[in-house]
C-alpha cells in the first residue's frame, strides 16, 4: 500500500509542555486510519500540525513522499488534504453552495461574476455525496446542527475530483453530534469514500472507531502508545491503553459517591420546552447527582438550560425548596439558587477579559461590595483560598482569565458556583476540551460538592462519565423521559442498556 | 522584560504620545511649556474631557452613545433660561435633564432593542429639539452676576489653578474610582469583554448599560454647564462640532471602540492629545489650510500608537 | 436575489405605513411628482449607502463620507469646464473623480488594515484630510461648474425621470450584482459574520478589506460627482449632514452595525424612509424646532418596527 | 516584540511629523490675525483676503483661526495665539456665536491684545466700556438689508402672492434678524404677501435644495417667490426649481452676493441678492485694530458712532447688477469710516 502521509518523530513543545512528543504515524492510500486518545493526549495538536495552524518543533511530516508544511487550513486543502473539524467552519449567512465552495469560486466565475446556477448545480453533486437533501442556495443558517456538519463534511469531498494528487480527509469527532442514522449514514459515506481518498478518522467513541477503522493510532499524553489493526482491538483493550491502566471505579470516585442525602431540594413538574421537551418531572435532593443520558436533541440540553435560565420554559413548574421559582432570565435562576456551567466555555462560561478573582466572584456580587465598592481584601481573600484548595494553578488572583489552561479555567467557573452558595449545580459538559489530570480533579470536585449538600444535574461529555458519577440517571429520548436508572455505587447499570433506551 | 513590565509600558503609550507631542510643539515654541499656557491649555480641553468621561463607559460596553452633544446644548439652554429666576436650582434641573436623556436611550436600547448608534442618534435629535424649545430658538446670556454667584465652580481661578481643571479631575477622580473600584465598573469591562458569559452568571446587564447611559447623559450635561458658564451664554448650537472629537479622544487614547477595554485616565490623556494637537497647530503656525489635513493625519497616526492590540483580536 | 425574505420585507413595510401616515395629513404627497421628487431626492444618498453598506456588512465603519464626497465634487468641479480653472473634460471628469474616490478608499483600507487603526478612526481621520484637501485647493472658493452638458446628469431627464435617479438605480444593480454575483460580495459576509473562520477558508480578509474600503470610495466619488452636477459647483461643504443621514439609512433598512446580516436593497428602503421622513416633515407643516425630535421619535419607531431583532442576541 | 517595533516606528514617525510642521516665532513684531467660522465659504475666505491684503500694506505677520463652528474651539485658538504673542496681536474676529464676543474681549483686556468684532456680540457689550483693548464692531444691518432684498423679491413678484422662507440655523443672530426683516417687509404689504411657511435649513444647501422639492409638493404653483436668509440656500432652492423647470419663473432671492448668486441675477433666474464687502470688513477692521494698538489714533477719544457701525450692505438686483459689477471696490486703509452707514441701532 502505497503512504500517503506521514510523520516522522513529530515533536511540538508549548512553553512548559510538550504537546506531541515523537509521534511516527503514516496514513497509506485508500485506508481509513482512527486516531483515539483522551482530551489533552494530543490529538487537536496533531490536528493543527496537519492543518498548519502550528509548526513542528522537531522531525518531519510528508505528504506523497515529499517534506512538506502547510502554511494555513486552506494551504492543505489545495493540497488535498481537506479537514472536517469539531467547531464547525461553516458561514451561516452564506448559502449551503457559497459555504462549499468558499474561497474556491474560481471555476464558476465568468467575467468576475459568479455564475451562481452552475455553482449550485455542482454543490447538488457534493450533497448527493453526503446524502443531504436540501437546496444549495439555503443559508446555513437554516440547517441544524447535524445538517451543517455534513455541508461541512460535502466541503471536505469537494476536493474529489478537483486535484490530481491523492486526498485525506480527516475528520474530527465528527459524530459528536450526530444522530445514530446519521452516523450509520456517514459510515456508509465513509466506505464509499475509500476508493477514492484516506481517512482520518478522530473519536473519542471506541466502538465507532473500531467499526469504521482499517487501523488504529492510540495517543496518550502527547505519544502514539499503541498501534494495531481493527481486526486485532477489542474496546476494552484501546481503552485501556487510552487511560494508561485499567478502567476501574477509582476513576470516578466512585468510593466517594453518596449514598445518602439530604432533604429534596430541586423538583420539576411537567415541565416542557416546546419543540424540544415534554412532561419532565423529576426530584432532586441535597448531595444528590443526577446524570441525564440523550442523544443530541434529546432535550438534555435544553432542560439544563432552562435550569440555568437561558432558555424560556412553555408550561410546568420549578420549585426550589418546595417554593415555585420563575427562571425567565439567568439572573433569577441564580437567585434562585441555580448554579450553571455551560457547555460553551470560552463564550459563555468565562469573561476571558477579567482576572481569575473577577471571574470567581462575578456572580457573588453583593457579597464582595458594600455600597457598590468591592472589598478587595475579602475578595483575595476568598480567591486564595479557592485556588489553594482546588489546586487552580495561576500566578496569581489577577492573572487574565484568558491565559489560564482549559481546565483551570473550568475550576475557576466552578468556583464561581460554590462562592455563590448554588443548592443546584447544573454541570453541562464540565470536562468538555481539559486534559485528563484536570479532568479527575473535576470529578473530585463534584463529589466535594456533593458531600457539601449541593444537589447536581450532570450532562456528562461521555456515558462512562455520567454512569460514573451519577447516583441516578434519566435517560431521555425525543423530549421524553424514555427511562430512568439508579446508578449506586458497585451496582452501575450497562452502558448498554442506557444506550438502548437512547436511540 | 516579563508579561507585566510590557503590558505596564503599554498602558504607558498615550502618555508617551502626549509627551512627543508637547515637546515636539516646545520645541518650535519654548512659550508653549509656560505653566500659564499649560494650565490654559488643559483648561480649554476639559469640555471635551467631559463630554467624553461618560461616553467612555458606554464606549467600553461595546456600545456608543452620539447624544452626547445635543445632551451638552441641551443643559446649556436650560441652565442659561432658568438661572435668572430659579438660580442654583437651574443647575440640579439641567444635570437632571442630561441624566434624563441617559434614561431615555438606556430604555430604547435595552427595552426595543434597538442598536445604541441609532437609538441615541435619535435621542440627540429629541434633545435638541427640548433645547429649542428651552431657549426659545435663540441664544441666552448669563448675566455677570448669575456667573458669579452660580457658575464660578467651573470658570474661576483658585490660586493659579482654572475651576475647569479642578471639575475635569474631580471627575476623572469620580469615574475612575466608579470604574475600577466598584462592582458597576467591573461589569462595564465585563460586558464589553463577553457578554454572554455575564449574561449566564446572573448578572443584569440591561441594569449596567442603563446606568452607563445615565453616566454619560449625566457628564454631557456637566459639559453643557461648564461650556454655558465658559461662554456665558446657552444655544441648542453650543456644542456643535464636539461629537466626533469627544469620540475620537475615547479612541486616541486607547480605549477600543469594539468595548471590554479601555479607562477613563485614557480618556483624559487622549482629550489633552487632541487638544495639544489642534492648539498646538496654531502655536507651530501651520497654516490654516493644512490644519485640517495635519489633523486628521495626526489623528490616524496617535491611535495607531495607542491602541493596545494584544487586547483586541480582529481589528473592526 | 434569494436573500429577498420576510424579513427583508419589514422595512418596506414600515416605509408604507409612514406614506399612509403622511398622506392622510398631507394629501399632496401622493402626487407622481412628488413620487419623482423624492426618488431624485434619493439618488445621492442612495448612491453613497451602496458603498457604506458594504463596509457595514464587513462590520466596519466609513466616517469619510463627507469628506471623500466633498473631494470628488472639487475634483469634478474642476475638470468639466468652470469658472476657475482651464479645464474642460467634459463627461471624461467622471471617471477621474470617481478613481479619486476609490484612491482614497484605497487608503483608508490600507491604513485600516496595515496600521491596524479600527476603521472608525482611520476613515474619520482621512475624512478630515480630504475635507482639509477640498478646502485648501479651492481658498474657500467654490468652483462653479458652466458645462451644461455635464449638469444634465441631474438637470435632464431621460424617459420623464431625472437622471439622477437612473444613476442612482443603475449603482444599486451593480451593488447587488457585487453583492450577490461576486467573491468580493460574498467574503464580505463571510468576513462579517466570522472572521477567523473566513480566513481558515482561504478568504483573503486582509484585500477584501481594502478592497470594500475601495469600492466604498467609488460610490461616494460617484455620489460627489451628482452632487457637483445637482448644485452645480463643488466646495467643501457639499456633502455636510451626508454621513448620519447614510448611516442612519444604512441601519434603519436593517443592516446591522455588527455585519454579516443585512443587504444593499435594504439599505435603498432605509434611503427611502429617512428621504421620505424629511419630505414629510415640511409638507406636515411639522414647526421647525420639534422637527429634529419628531425625525428622532419616528426613527426609533421605525427602528423598532423593521429591525430583526432576533438575529441580534445583544444590543450593542 | 513585533507590536512594540511597531509602535516604535510610529512615534518616531509622529516625532518627525511634529518636527515637519513650519514654525512662525515672531519676537518683537505685531501679530495681525482674523478669527472666523471656516474656510469654506466665499464670504469667509474673501474676509481672510482683506485681512490679510492689509497685513501685507504693513508688512506685518498675519495669521488665520477658524473656528470650525465650535466656539470652544475658537476660544481655545485665540487663547493660545494671545498666549503665543504675549499679547502683542490684532484680532480681528467674527466669532462663532454672540457670547463668545464677551469672553475673547475679556482675554484681550487680560493680556492688553487688541480685537475688533464683527456681526456677532451681545447687545449689552461695547467697545467704549472696555477701552481701549476692544477697538470696535463693524456690523451690517441684518433686518434693513433683509427688509431692502425682500421688498425687491416682492417687487419681482408683482407685489401680491406667497413666498416661502427659508432661514439659517434657529438660535443665529443674523439668522434671527434675517428672518424679523422678512416678516416686516411682508406685514407692509398689508397682506398682499403671505408667508406660506418658514423652514430652517441651518444655511446648508442640499437640506434647502430638499425642503425648496417639499414645498413645491405641498404647495406647488401658490408659491411666487422664495425669500432664503442666504445665497447658499438661495442656489440650493434655485437648483430644485432649474429641475422644475421652474427656475425664472419663480423669483428667489437670497444675502451676501456670492458670486453664484449674481450670476443667478445676472441670468435673470435670482430676483436680488445682497452684497457686503467682506475684503473691506476684513482689511478696515484690521487696519483699525492695528492703528488703536500702535497709537495712530487715539481710539478711546472717538465717538460711538466710530466704535460700532455698519458697513455698506448693497442690495444687488438685475437692474443694477451691470452697475454693481463696474463699481469701484478699492478703498484707504486711512480712511476708517468712510463706508460706515452709522451707528449700530439694537432692536427690542
Amino acid at each position: 500500500m502505497k503512504t500517503v502521509l506521514e510523520l516522522r518523530n513529530v515533536t511540538k513543545e508549548f512553553p512548559g509542555v510538550r504537546a506531541l512528543d515523537s509521534v511516527n504515524l503514516h496514513v497509506g492510500r485508500n485506508e481509513v486510519v482512527g486516531l483515539i486518545g483522551e482530551n489533552g493526549a494530543g490529538k487537536s495538536t496533531l490536528v493543527k500540525i496537519l492543518a498548519g495552524i502550528h509548526r513542528i518543533n522537531e522531525g518531519e511530516m510528508l505528504f506523497e513522499g515529499k517534506p512538506t508544511s502547510f502554511r494555513s487550513p486552506r494551504d492543505a486543502f489545495n493540497h488535498g488534504l481537506a479537514m472536517v473539524f469539531q467547531e464547525q467552519s461553516i458561514i451561516q449567512t452564506l448559502t449551503v453552495a457559497e459555504n462549499i465552495f468558499l474561497g474556491r469560486e474560481q471555476e464558476f466565475l465568468r467575467f468576475g461574476i459568479i455564475d451562481k446556477r452552475s455553482m449550485n448545480s455542482a454543490a447538488k453533486v457534493e450533497l448527493a455525496k453526503v446524502h443531504l437533501n436540501c437546496e444549495p442556495s439555503e443559508k446555513c443558517s437554516k440547517l441544524d446542527f447535524a445538517a451543517r456538519q455534513m455541508v461541512e463534511i460535502a466541503k471536505a469531498l469537494s476536493l474529489d475530483g478537483r486535484l490530481d494528487s491523492d486526498i485525506v480527509i480527516l475528520l474530527d469527532e465528527p459524530t459528536s453530534v450526530l444522530e445514530r442514522r446519521e452516523i450509520n449514514l456517514l459510515f456508509e459515506i465513509i466506505g464509499e469514500l475509500k476508493a477514492k481518498a484516506s481517512i482520518i478518522f478522530i473519536s473519542h467513541r471506541l466502538d465507532e472507531v473500531l467499526e469504521v477503522s482499517d487501523r488504529i493510532y492510540v495517543l496518550r499524553d502527547g505519544a502514539v502508545v499503541h498501534e494495531t489493526a481493527s481486526a486485532d482491538a477489542s474496546i476494552t483493550g484501546l481503552h485501556e491503553h487510552m487511560v494508561g491502566r485499567q478502567l476501574d471505579h477509582e476513576y470516578y470516585r466512585e468510593n466517594k459517591q453518596r449514598s445518602s442525602f439530604g432533604d429534596p431540594v430541586l423538583s420539576v413538574r411537567d415541565l416542557t420546552i416546546d419543540g424540544e421537551l415534554r412532561n419532565l418531572s423529576v426530584d432532586l435532593a441535597a448531595g444528590e447527582i443526577l446524570g441525564l443520558a440523550g442523544v443530541v436533541g434529546s432535550g438534555r440540553e435544553a432542560f439544563a438550560r432552562c435550569l440555568g435560565g437561558l432558555m424560556l420554559p412553555s408550561s410546568g413548574e420549578i420549585l426550589i425548596d418546595g417554593k415555585p421559582v420563575k427562571l425567565n432570565q439567568p439572573n433569577q435562576a441564580v437567585d434562585s439558587g441555580f448554579g450553571f456551567v455551560p457547555s460553551e466555555r470560552k463564550s459563555e462560561g468565562i469573561v476571558s477579559g477579567l482576572s481569575v478573582a473577577e471571574n470567581m466572584t462575578l456572580a457573588a456580587g453583593k457579597r464582595f461590595s458594600r455600597f457598590g465598592f468591592i472589598r478587595f481584601d475579602r475578595e483575595r481573600t476568598e480567591c486564595q483560598h479557592w485556588i489553594k484548595r482546588l489546586q487552580i494553578r495561576t500566578p496569581s488572583v489577577k492573572t487574565p482569565m484568558q491565559s489560564l489552561s482549559g481546565g483551570n479555567q473550568q475550576k475557576v467557573v466552578l468556583s464561581k458556583w460554590q462562592i455563590v452558595g448554588s443548592k443546584v449545580a447544573v454541570l453541562d459538559h464540565p470536562t468538555r476540551g481539559i486534559d485528563v489530570g484536570a479532568k479527575e480533579d473535576v470529578y473530585e470536585l463534584i463529589r466535594e460538592m456533593a458531600d457539601q449538600g449541593i444537589a447536581i444535574v450532570l450532562l456528562g461529555d461521555t456515558l462512562e462519565e455520567v454512569i460514573g458519577l451519577s447516583n441516578r440517571i434519566l435517560v431521555l429520548r425525543d423530549g421524553e423521559v424514555s427511562a430512568q436508572f439508579d446508578a449506586p455505587a458497585g451496582a452501575k447499570p450497562d452502558q448498554l442498556d442506557l444506550i438502548s433506551n437512547m436511540v | 522584560m516579563t508579561e507585566k513590565h510590557k503590558q505596564f509600558i503599554r498602558n504607558l503609550v498615550p502618555i508617551f504620545t502626549l509627551l512627543i507631542l508637547v515637546f515636539g510643539i516646545a520645541a518650535y515654541e519654548p512659550g508653549f511649556l509656560r505653566p500659564r499656557n499649560l494650565m490654559t491649555v488643559t483648561a480649554d480641553t476639559m469640555t471635551l474631557f467631559l463630554m467624553a468621561s461618560g461616553a467612555t463607559l458606554v464606549i467600553m460596553l461595546g456600545s456608543i452613545d452620539l447624544s452626547i452633544q445635543a445632551i451638552a446644548s441641551m443643559t446649556s439652554c436650560i441652565v442659561a433660561a432658568m438661572l435668572p429666576m430659579f438660580g442654583g436650582t437651574a443647575l440640579l434641573f439641567a444635570l437632571a435633564a442630561g441624566a434624563a436623556a441617559g434614561i431615555l436611550s438606556g430604555l430604547v436600547v435595552n427595552y426595543l432593542r434597538i442598536p445604541s448608534f441609532v437609538a441615541t442618534l435619535a435621542i440627540g435629535g429629541i434633545m435638541t429639539s427640548v433645547a429649542f424649545w428651552a431657549s426659545n430658538e435663540r441664544s441666552i446670556y448669563i448675566s455677570d452676576e448669575d456667573k458669579l454667584v452660580w457658575l464660578n465652580w467651573a470658570t474661576g481661578t483658585t490660586a493659579g489653578i482654572d475651576h475647569e481643571v479642578v471639575v475635569g479631575l474631580a471627575v476623572l477622580a469620580v469615574l475612575s474610582v466608579i470604574l475600577s473600584l466598584t462592582r458597576f465598573g467591573r461589569l462595564v469591562r465585563a460586558v464589553g469583554s463577553q457578554e454572554r458569559a455575564v449574561v449566564a452568571s446572573g448578572i443584569n446587564v440591561n441594569g449596567v448599560k442603563f446606568f452607563a447611559f445615565v453616566i454619560s447623559g449625566f457628564m454631557a450635561g456637566l459639559a453643557g454647564l461648564v461650556m454655558a458658564a465658559r461662554l456665558g451664554s446657552g444655544s441648542p448650537t453650543l456644542a456643535s462640532e464636539f461629537l466626533l472629537p469627544a469620540i475620537a479622544c475615547i479612541i486616541v487614547g486607547g480605549t477600543a471602540i469594539t468595548g471590554g477595554v479601555g479607562s477613563i485616565w485614557k480618556t483624559f490623556v487622549g482629550a489633552l492629545i487632541i487638544a495639544v494637537v489642534r492648539i498646538g497647530m496654531t502655536f507651530v503656525g501651520v497654516t490654516v489650510f493644512a490644519q485640517q489635513i495635519v489633523f486628521g493625519l495626526v489623528l490616524v497616526l496617535a491611535v495607531a500608537m495607542t491602541i493596545d492590540r494584544t487586547k483586541v483580536s480582529v481589528v473592526k | 436575489m434569494a436573500s429577498i425574505n420576510l424579513r427583508a420585507l419589514a422595512p418596506i413595510g414600515v416605509f408604507f405605513l409612514l406614506c399612509i401616515v403622511i398622506a392622510i395629513f398631507s394629501p399632496n404627497f401622493l402626487s407622481v411628482s412628488n413620487a419623482i421628487r423624492i426618488l431624485n431626492a434619493s439618488a445621492i444618498p442612495v448612491v453613497l449607502v451602496m458603498g457604506a453598506t458594504f463596509v457595514i456588512l464587513m462590520g466596519s465603519i466609513d466616517l469619510s463620507i463627507e469628506g471623500i464626497v466633498a473631494l470628488c465634487a472639487v475634483v469634478t468641479a474642476s475638470l468639466v469646464l468652470n469658472d476657475t480653472t482651464a479645464a474642460n473634460l467634459g463627461m471624461w471628469a467622471i471617471p477621474f473623480a470617481v478613481l479619486t474616490g476609490g484612491m482614497v478608499g484605497a487608503i483608508n483600507g490600507a491604513t485600516h488594515v496595515y496600521l491596524r487603526v479600527p476603521s472608525f478612526m482611520a476613515t474619520l481621520g482621512i475624512g478630515f484630510v480630504c475635507l482639509g484637501i477640498a478646502t485648501a485647493a479651492l481658498g474657500g472658493f467654490p468652483v462653479r461648474i458652466a458645462d451644461r452638458g455635464f449638469r444634465a446628469l441631474t438637470l435632464g431627464r431621460t424617459l420623464g425621470l431625472p437622471n439622477g435617479i437612473w444613476v442612482a438605480t443603475a449603482a444599486v444593480l451593480v451593488a447587488l450584482v457585487i453583492q450577490e454575483r461576486t467573491r468580493l460580495g460574498r467574503y464580505v459576509f463571510a468576513i462579517g459574520t466570522d472572521e477567523v473562520t473566513a480566513r481558515q477558508s482561504g478568504v483573503p480578509v486582509e484585500r477584501i478589506r481594502i478592497l470594500v474600503f475601495v469600492l466604498a470610495g467609488l460610490f461616494s466619488g460617484m455620489a460627489g460627482v451628482m452632487a457637483a452636477a445637482q448644485l452645480g459647483q463643488g466646495h467643501a461643504l457639499i456633502a455636510s449632514g451626508r454621513l448620519f443621514t447614510t448611516i442612519t439609512a444604512v441601519v434603519v433598512g436593517g443592516t446591522a452595525l455588527s455585519g454579516g446580516v443585512g443587504s444593499v436593497l435594504n439599505s435603498v428602503v432605509g434611503v427611502l424612509i429617512v428621504v421620505v421622513l424629511t419630505n414629510g416633515m415640511v409638507l406636515m407643516g411639522v414647526p421647525p424646532f420639534v422637527q429634529q425630535g419628531v425625525q428622532g421619535f419616528l426613527i426609533i419607531v421605525a427602528v423598532s418596527i423593521a429591525l430583526d431583532r432576533r438575529q441580534l442576541e445583544f444590543v450593542k | 516584540m513585533g507590536k512594540f517595533s511597531r509602535q516604535t516606528v510610529l512615534l518616531a514617525t509622529a516625532a518627525a511629523l511634529s518636527s515637519g510642521m513650519g514654525a512662525a516665532s515672531f519676537a518683537d513684531d505685531m501679530t495681525l490675525a482674523i478669527s472666523m467660522r471656516s474656510l469654506s465659504n466665499p464670504y469667509h475666505a474673501t474676509f481672510a483676503r482683506g485681512g490679510e491684503e492689509f497685513a501685507k500694506s504693513v508688512n506685518l505677520p498675519f495669521e488665520v483661526l477658524v473656528t470650525e463652528g465650535n466656539s470652544e474651539k475658537g476660544l481655545a485658538d485665540i487663547r493660545a495665539l494671545i498666549s503665543r504673542t504675549n499679547g502683542n496681536v490684532c484680532i480681528n474676529v467674527d466669532p462663532n456665536d454672540s457670547p463668545d464676543a464677551a469672553t475673547i474681549v475679556d482675554e484681550a483686556k487680560a493680556a492688553g491684545a487688541y480685537v475688533v468684532t464683527q456681526w456677532n456680540k451681545p447687545d449689552d457689550l461695547h467697545p467704549w466700556d472696555n477701552d481701549p483693548n476692544y477697538v470696535a464692531h463693524m456690523s451690517f444691518s441684518g433686518v434693513g438689508t433683509s427688509k431692502e432684498i425682500t421688498n425687491a423679491l416682492i417687487d419681482a413678484m408683482g407685489g401680491e402672492g406667497g413666498i416661502v422662507a427659508i432661514g439659517g440655523i434657529l438660535s443665529n443672530v443674523p439668522a434671527i434678524e434675517r428672518k424679523l426683516g422678512m416678516e416686516q417687509a411682508v406685514a407692509d404689504t398689508d397682506g398682499k404677501v403671505e408667508i406660506l411657511d418658514f423652514q430652517p435649513a441651518d444655511w446648508n444647501e442640499t437640506k434647502a435644495f430638499e425642503i425648496m422639492q417639499a414645498w413645491l409638493t405641498r404647495y406647488g404653483d401658490d408659491v411666487k417667490g422664495v425669500w432664503a436668509a442666504n445665497d447658499s440656500m438661495g442656489i440650493g432652492a434655485l437648483e430644485a426649481l432649474r429641475q422644475e423647470g421652474k427656475a425664472g419663473s419663480v423669483p428667489v432671492v437670497g444675502i451676501d452676493g456670492t458670486e453664484a448668486a449674481l450670476s443667478a441675477v445676472e441670468a435673470g433666474e435670482m430676483a436680488g441678492t445682497v452684497a457686503w464687502d467682506p475684503m473691506w470688513t476684513g482689511g478696515m477692521g484690521l487696519s483699525l485694530c492695528h492703528a488703536a494698538a500702535s497709537g495712530a489714533i487715539d481710539i478711546t477719544a472717538e465717538p460711538h458712532e466710530h466704535r460700532e457701525f455698519y458697513g455698506t450692505g448693497i442690495v444687488v438686483t438685475p437692474e443694477n447688477i451691470a452697475e454693481f459689477r463696474e463699481r469701484d471696490t478699492s478703498f484707504d486703509y486711512g480712511d476708517y469710516w468712510a463706508k460706515s452707514t452709522g451707528q449700530i441701532q439694537y432692536q427690542q
